[in-house]
């Protein structure tokens, strides 16, 4: 059944009352010509409308808590329940960023303890936690090394290295802060051409940006080389922190000589991801990157906390939102972080690399060819269809579709660019085994009913609130909101 | 192992699949002397009881004030309905809608939201949110001057009267493409951007004029006027606005003879908990004239194969994961989940109920005001109309009142001394509609106390 | 697709590890004999698997969060979100039911103020807020008639009378207490039979229960005249909460004559049904039944709030659980009586009269037959498809199954038993007349479908996780516990 | 109108469909003199912003003390994901599953708790749930009237050992249908119910013998002897369990030979909030033999009309609705969300988490006791081994020092003295795994400081 617009049961003169404050309307002192002429179309509706029509629109979604979800380069693991109703507590949520730090130290208590974390983590020197997103870790990250160069005079240093299978916000990111872009190769097995790269750096250098593993879910092995190669060319290394799930407690980010990287915390420590954010984009630095960071960081003295801003940092790139970006994400990800401990962030990338590796066993069993077979897949991996294309018309958009239909999340597909009709599979750690066999399961089905009549899947998915949709027609003929017919 | 659901059995054989003689062995491609971390400085796993008694404890340590601080994060009543349905695990642990089929609820509601904030602005396009406030301010600049073709210097006149933090957030990300903010002052006397301080900027051939309504003071400016005046400089009129204030407020598509180009601000007032500071969501909208030249992801309506109707994302054509150097921001992951909660909360209130907010809102500062200024001592700054938030004059140093307040778990506004030393002992101060009278009596009666203490 | 049993996913040796408080198991002192000897069969699964398959299985329920839910004689209105928000404050919650009254000042306020808000919309002296749900209501609103009797000295009253429309509760609760039931019957016009009540009473007449508006949704119109019969005998009048949102705020139990009330406050109130539980049978009493109520009740003494138990109340009927019953159901209804307040509670039976009326008038229209056409309806109405079941072999329970299909939860269907192929039909004041207009249009579709080929109907439901369920098979082979192949 | 969504244009047209000139033309069945309540007493609406606050302020005042009061309710972590679910609104909203087909959640998951609840008292069948515990015993010995045909008398042997609470409910509840409570004394020295008690009223032939384990005290019965014995009289035993406890204690349907007849206790251990004392369940299993004589609702696997497996409310024949005064019981409405509530946290925790959870109780209880009785005029009373609770006897009267305690924030247990008199100045005390060292300490601490101010 559709769901009908909330403004389709609209109704002039309705409302929720018990969320009105109760007191009329008045315009105080406002002058007549400032005042609003005509009354916004907002919702006209009951309280049971609006909880009804939410909560069944909420059913219309596929998400963690409901489907196996292996969006490649997503992790989209299990979001711990305790870390939502903890961080929602009320003193939590009623806490202004204004607030005094008299009233504050329990909340900079957790700040702090999660800076402290994320050093050890990544192996860096420090780290500030107010980049909103990955992509605003990534400005972070290229605005320190920007800043960097400057105050050593070196203001040539404005090209950015990005390997071809980059994810798009690195291109993106360098170019916002008005560095041009320059693609290095991956060579045939995934990793970085490392003769290419030592012909691309120069003066000109200001720093590459790695991901690692890969986009290709493949570890860069000869790190230490472009490490040095980059440094000696008077570069920093920036590390695309979006895969750091394949390498938590096993491998640092500062032991592979970067000088500044960007985490998920959304990803890697699975806070939700709400149907498209809020993330979190918190940047660890090295030492000689320290006096950039973003502000405002949390100090402590002795028992008491605080805020350092500009006084304190006064060559910092600034303040990247108001205040400590997405507060209350980074009290879930400190909530998530001390549940696992030690122990529990040793094991993370051991677990998803551990179902990674099966799952591209058990399809590799079954006949699906991997887009790197000679390599250990690191926590996610690629399947290419290029093969089920050529004989069936098998795209990996009709695979993606008809898994819908199986109960399943599609994995990411055509990503990275680079590998034709490409499944880029993330299990991630949380998912039990039994899930992955279904999966395999689910996949084999599928190439089966491929080779039976392909146009089955054509037509997929069928089980869904709508059938495939148009994103042509969307893109054509734009129908961005709700009008009313005149 | 907290959440990983391995039993011994599963890791044999799941490695007996493989081929792989350990778990340790899948790593055997990175160079031996970079694996085992130790982690040493992490204490070890909590259970969620512990962790729960640990944050409950620390939680306690900050609660329990009176809060009067505004200063760009307003203390508003959210139906409780808004994060029960919000933070139901379908909208909650979901991703971005790449897969539309599967992902119809999250994107109807968007859908329902740039509706809703299309009207409540009075444009026609919007996205389906930014990080902020303060990083739409940003955004709306670098897309202007994406727009503007005709004056393209990158020169954006910046009222002093627009949050101090946003121009901060607009200092660090805008100016390595081109952003150039030129300071305009304010009436010392009115608190408002005055038409003639810019023009005195008139002459640089500016990109894009910003605007705040109300401004960082509460004042209401001249909206009309100086959105003309931007157009007859062929610049564009970006406006920032307190989304609540609208429901009383002109939108900013009807300002002046042709409505503003761009309008942004933080959604926060719109259902987000104050909670530190974030998340909250920036809002962007305009014109559809320039619908591909926005940043951020938008949802369109379209049809299935069977010509039912259905919502999808559009014009991803401009975004990183296609466009990627040549994108139109950087921005990937957003707001998505408090975009949701302000969907539902814009839904519950209605035009009537957001009216009758702004309203209390508007009586209950212009009632504190009333009783604070009635203190010895207490004086108001600025003399134009405003919305929620006042400043005063205190005949004494700003911090050391604030903390005698603190200590009664008053929070008594915000200290406007430190970014505006002009104004002196200035105090900016808001009551939303959740002070009660007993609430502004109290703060009267402990400032009235604190002042003559500290006298 | 089917949702699997948990114990099916269940793989031995996994666990919610962070749930664990973290220690070993150990016994303690505890003697070998006296120790458990096998491991009881509970999941083990991964808090993800835990919180998948309970999400996944909520959804395949119908709500009233997600559907119009017009189930006649229960009320289904919208559960205001507050309501459980608030009864869910941490210090409510924690809150031990033996914490002393210094601690639970706050609490006690809730209770007080809810005792005094049910006496004065139902018109009874005193009020006890302990049991637990309708029929504990009952059984405390019987068991309190008898003690009258008894304190009297008036031993012999141990006959209830019960109009044969009663609900099953009255009978069932009268013999739980000993009494002996009389029904007494109901004329064309769904009044009690006044001469057959006249004839019936006697100095054996402990009491008549009696819902009104009766379960035939119609209103007792000579109630005055009833209540004089029975208290001429010496018996007393009980009033069966249960439809009691017919008359909120227009007509109070009290001022009919009545000794004695439950209140379902999980229908009058709107406190959560969940399922099947847990709700609230508060009991209200005239003067004369005061000394006899459940404990514990909340008294008040200047600004102290305090229990009242056996030391207070000697001729209680004492306590029907060990506490305060269904004490966070109580603050969900408070917290809604609250929001109502004396405006909201004054209309609530009108909206809910005005609903029903206006949906029996619109199924009239479309040629449905009412149970009786010529009363008014109150907060609910009867159609009878004794007609359709004639001559298209249309039974109400193929309607009811087909409506599932249509999106909307069925009426209340064979009951009252004496209307035949009988839909009782409760929209409640919180649905709006859009609403209401699809449900007839849904009726009205399926007895087109009817008409077409009424196999249609008998097939249905279609679209719901299961088809029609065989529930003689159910009865007949049980299958009451999960068992794994041996 | 909260909550009423009608506007003026629909009162009036749906009026007018009616063929009514007004709601109140509607009620014109109802004789004049009894209409139009005025409600006076009753304060206006709160909006849920008012409201919220007045709950918060109440709650406030009541929070912030640490517990050691069990004696029937016992505080337990409740991971957070149990209410998060049941509380969604297809849970927390539904009605009792009459409607099969679209009911499969709530009665599958209702199929799953019949499973696990079987399974933990090593019982055969399981209804869906009673209201409490105290109610469950109720109705367990008006069933055991029900099947003990042989042994009709109504005679109930009941140790003084059982929850005063319980046998005051029983009390209450059961006699009108011929259930006759016999008391029987516990043993001073070792706090069990002892075999020669029993014994003692072995000649009235009675119906069932009642065993709580771990008894009121937090003290273990002799439960295989005492089964042994009732068998032995043709009596029923009718168990009252504590289910935290039976992950280390022996199931009741291993109790001596042939196991207990009827098992009953109160549920909230697992996931019920405290909450004030409700809303708990009862759970309430028994033989397959017996089932057609179970109160309340019983939930059964069948098959769709295509074969499919479903599930479905069976054996309603039983059930007040269908056979109304020859009834099983009058129970209708249950406490289903709490037991969905259950259901879902023995799914988190597992046989081994319940383990580990009565262990951790266990220990603190018995490091608990260890402290407290190394103060002077602290002494344990009885002898027998126990499970989570210890009774404690004072050097002076337990009133007082349980005041001195809460005004320090601390509920120091039970005071025994008013139901056991015999027992002096006894407190019973708790301390469960939600407990740490350093709660432990403070009790001590506390309770030495008390014993030496009052000295």
């Amino acid at each position: 059944m559709t769901e009908a617009l909330i403004f389709e049961v609209s109704q002039p003169g309705r409302c929720a009352v018990a969320q009105n404050p109760g007191a009329g309307v008045d315009h105080g002192g406002i002058p007549e010509a400032l005042r609003r002429r005509d009354v916004p179309r907002l919702p006209e509706v009951s309280e049971l409308q609006a909880v009804r029509h939410f909560t069944r629109l909420s059913q219309r979604n596929f998400s963690i808590d409901t489907h196996f979800y292996p969006l490649g380069s997503c992790t989209m693991k299990y979001n711990p329940r305790a870390c939502n109703t903890l961080a929602m507590l009320p003193e939590f949520l009623g806490r202004h960023p204004l607030a005094p730090e008299s009233h504050s130290q329990g909340f900079l208590a957790c700040m702090f303890d999660l800076q402290e974390i994320l050093k050890e983590v990544t192996g860096m020197a420090g780290v500030s936690l107010t980049p909103m997103a990955g992509a605003q870790g990534e400005f972070a990250g290229v605005a320190m090394i920007r800043a960097y160069h400057r105050a050593r005079g070196d203001a040539a240093r404005t090209e950015i290295l990005v390997p071809d299978a980059a994810h798009g916000t690195n291109p993106a990111t360098a170019a916002m802060l008005g560095c041009t872009v320059r693609e290095i190769p991956t060579d045939a097995n995934g990793d970085v051409d490392v003769e290419a790269l030592r012909a691309a750096v120069g003066p000109q250098t200001a720093g590459i940006m790695l991901t690692n593993p890969s986009t290709f879910g493949v570890f860069e092995r000869r790190i230490h080389e472009i490490a040095g190669i980059v440094h000696e060319a008077g570069g920093l290394l920036y590390y695309d922190g979006a895969n750091l799930n394949a390498i938590l407690g096993k491998v640092r980010p500062g032991d592979m000589g970067f000088d500044v990287i960007h985490m998920n915390l959304h990803k890697t420590f699975s806070t939700p991801h709400g149907g498209g954010g809020p993330g979190a984009g918190a940047v660890g630095v090295s030492e000689r990157l320290l006096p950039f960071m973003p502000i405002p960081v949390v100090g402590r003295q002795g028992e008491r906390y605080r805020w350092l801003d500009e006084k304190d940092l006064p060559q910092s790139i600034g303040r990247l939102s108001a205040w400590m970006g997405n507060a209350g994400v980074l009290l879930r990800a400190y909530v998530y972080a001390r549940m696992l401990g030690r122990e529990g962030l040793l094991r993370v990338a051991e677990f998803a690399t551990l179902n990674a590796n099966y799952l591209a066993a058990r399809l590799k069993e079954a006949g699906f060819e991997l887009a790197f077979p000679a390599r250990r897949a690191s926590h996610e991996f690629i399947v290419t269809l290029k093969k089920q294309k050529q004989e069936l018309d098998m795209t990996a958009t009709d695979v993606a579709k008809r898994l819908l239909d199986y109960g399943f999340h599609a994995p990411t597909i055509y990503f990275p660019l680079l590998v034709p009709e490409c499944l880029l599979i993330e299990p991630t750690e949380t998912e039990d085994r039994q899930t992955l066999d279904s999966f395999v399961a689910a996949l084999v089905a599928i190439w089966d009913e491929a080779k039976q009549d392909v146009s089955k899947l054509k037509g997929a998915p069928y089980t869904m609130p709508v059938r495939r949709l148009d994103d042509v027609r969307a893109a054509r003929h734009l129908d961005l909101r709700y009008q009313p017919a005149a | 192992m907290p959440f990983i659901p391995h039993t011994e059995a599963d890791v044999q054989q799941m490695l007996a699949a493989i081929g792989a003689p350990s778990i340790e062995a899948l790593f055997d491609e990175i160079p031996e002397a970079l694996r085992g971390a130790s982690l040493e400085k992490i204490p070890s796993g909590l259970s969620e009881m512990a962790v729960s008694r640990l944050m409950r404890e620390r939680a306690r340590q900050d609660g329990g004030a009176l809060n009067f601080i505004g200063a760009g994060a307003y203390e508003h009543h959210i139906p409780a309905a808004v994060w029960e349905i919000a933070t139901r695990g379908e909208f909650y642990s979901a991703y971005t809608p790449y897969q539309a089929e599967a992902s119809q609820g999250t994107l109807q509601l968007l859908y329902e939201y740039q509706t809703m904030i299309c009207s409540l602005t009075g444009m026609e396009v919007s996205n389906a949110s930014m990080y902020d406030g303060a990083s739409a301010l940003g955004e709306a600049l670098l897309m202007a001057l994406r727009v503007n073709k005709q004056n393209a210097s990158g020169r954006v006149l910046m009222p002093q009267a627009v949050n101090p933090l946003y121009r901060e957030v607009v200092a660090a990300t805008t100016p390595a493409q081109g952003v150039q903010p030129i300071a305009v002052a304010y009436d010392p006397a009115s608190g408002q951007t005055a038409l003639d301080a810019l023009k005195a900027h008139g002459g640089s051939a500016p990109t894009a004029v910003v605007i705040q309504q109300p401004n960082f003071f509460g004042v209401l400016e001249d909206v009309d006027a100086i959105t003309d005046w931007a157009h007859a400089q062929n610049a564009l009129l970006v406006a920032v606005v307190n989304p609540v204030s609208l429901a009383l407020l002109k939108a900013p598509g009807q300002w002046g003879a042709k409505g503003a180009d761009i309008v942004c601000g933080d959604g926060q007032p719109l259902g987000a908990p104050l909670s530190s500071g974030g998340p909250y969501f920036g809002f962007l909208t305009s014109r559809m004239a320039h619908v591909r030249e926005m940043p951020g992801r938008i949802i369109g309506r379209t049809v299935d194969l069977e010509g039912k109707t259905g919502y999808t994302l559009t014009l991803q054509a401009r975004e990183q994961h296609i466009r990627r150097a040549k994108a139109k921001s950087n921005i990937c992951t957003n707001q998505g989940l408090l975009v949701t909660a302000a969907t539902i909360h814009m839904s519950l209130l209605g035009a009537q109920g957001l009216a009758q907010v702004a309203s209390s809102c508007l009586r209950n500062t212009a009632q504190l005001t009333q009783q604070l200024t009635a203190i010895a001592g207490v004086t108001r700054v600025f003399s134009a109309p405003g919305f929620h938030e006042v400043v005063l004059r205190l005949n004494r140093p700003v911090a050391g009142v604030l903390a005698a307040l603190a200590e009664a778990d008053i929070f008594g506004g915000y200290d406007l001394s430190e970014r505006y030393p002009e104004l002196g002992n200035a105090l900016l101060v808001c009551a939303t509609e959740t002070k009660t009278e007993g609430d502004l009596a109290r703060y009267a009666q402990a400032l009235t106390a604190v002042l003559q203490q500290q006298a």
